[in-house]
């Protein structure tokens, strides 16, 4: 049985969701032709489990932790819920854009600021 | 600011709450620490291979009623136990895994030979 | 190649990102013991594939948008995004609280209106 002093580990225990990198280049998706600056940026991403009992960090809503509940009961009707993004934050970028003006635009929602299980 | 429901409460001043925390805390944790508006909790819970696995952290007021209560009828074995009534509760805190269920011969189809 | 008229189907589309049902049972739960009703309820939950190019209806975030890009040129190095609930609704429930007193309160986020990619 596990004990306080010497913890059982699970052995490889899946990793919870938590942000990952996610290293976008624009000039490799090909869009340096109408975007100038910048050529790339750190997007981020989520990743891992959404298990039980869903931490208050990753500010699960009570749907969230109601499907949780059904999937431990029965993975195999009921899917786990899903590691997204609950914060995000904007990006500047200057292009050129198709009447051949150079445009400095704020865009919503560009990189991941915390993720969450939902 | 959101009450246990979900549902905007009025404004009160937000209680936060340290616990222990242990085996994924949150990125900018320190020394397994974690705060919450809510509950700390422990849990032993039995993985995949059947092996008893103790975690302990922070649970939001946010759907706190269903968490803590849990559901009797998971598919893996375990016990959550949460607390509130001072930082760091959940350390005092010593669930232990429910009994194995025996399968149920209820049907009774079962032929003694 | 496709044409207009004898449109090539694939064989056996995953489906898109949609809504489904969850019918949620607070008896098989357990949980008669403090909740009086309802005693099972929709909640619904959102499943299936998040693909380029995102519908408007799944109304993607720009982030959801350049990651899915971003999954169709290398899918082992970006996951796809994630199909979940974007709007949700509450349900009110009678139940009896710790103090034993019947409350009668609404809980938000119960019930899946809308599901999205993010």
């Amino acid at each position: 049985a596990p004990t306080t002093r010497g913890k059982k580990l699970a052995k490889n225990p899946k990793p919870r969701c938590h942000r990952k990198q996610l290293h976008v280049n624009f000039k490799e998706m090909g869009w340096d032709d109408w975007i100038i600056a910048p050529l790339e940026y750190e997007a981020y991403h989520c990743d891992g489990v959404c298990d039980f009992p869903i931490r208050s960090h990753l500010e699960p809503t009570n749907h969230a932790i109601i499907q949780t509940l059904m999937n431990s009961m029965d993975p195999d009707s009921t899917p786990p819920t899903c590691c997204v993004p609950t914060r995000l934050s904007p990006i500047s970028i200057l292009y050129i854009d198709s009447a051949n003006n150079v445009v400095y635009k704020q865009y919503e929602d560009m990189v991941v600021e915390s993720c969450g299980c939902r | 600011e959101k009450d246990a429901s979900g549902s905007t409460a009025p404004a009160l001043p937000q209680r936060q709450l340290w616990c222990y925390c242990y085996h994924h805390c949150p990125e900018d944790s320190t020394n397994n620490t974690c705060r919450t508006d809510g509950y700390c909790f422990t849990m032993v819970d039995e993985e995949e291979g059947g092996v008893p696995v103790l975690t302990s952290g922070c649970l939001g007021l946010v759907g706190s009623e269903f968490q803590c209560r849990d559901t009797g009828n998971s598919r893996l074995r375990r016990s959550l136990e949460c607390c509130t009534d001072q930082d760091y509760c959940n350390k005092d805190l010593h669930p232990t895994l429910p009994p194995l269920k025996t399968p149920n011969y209820a049907d009774g189809n079962i032929h003694h030979m």
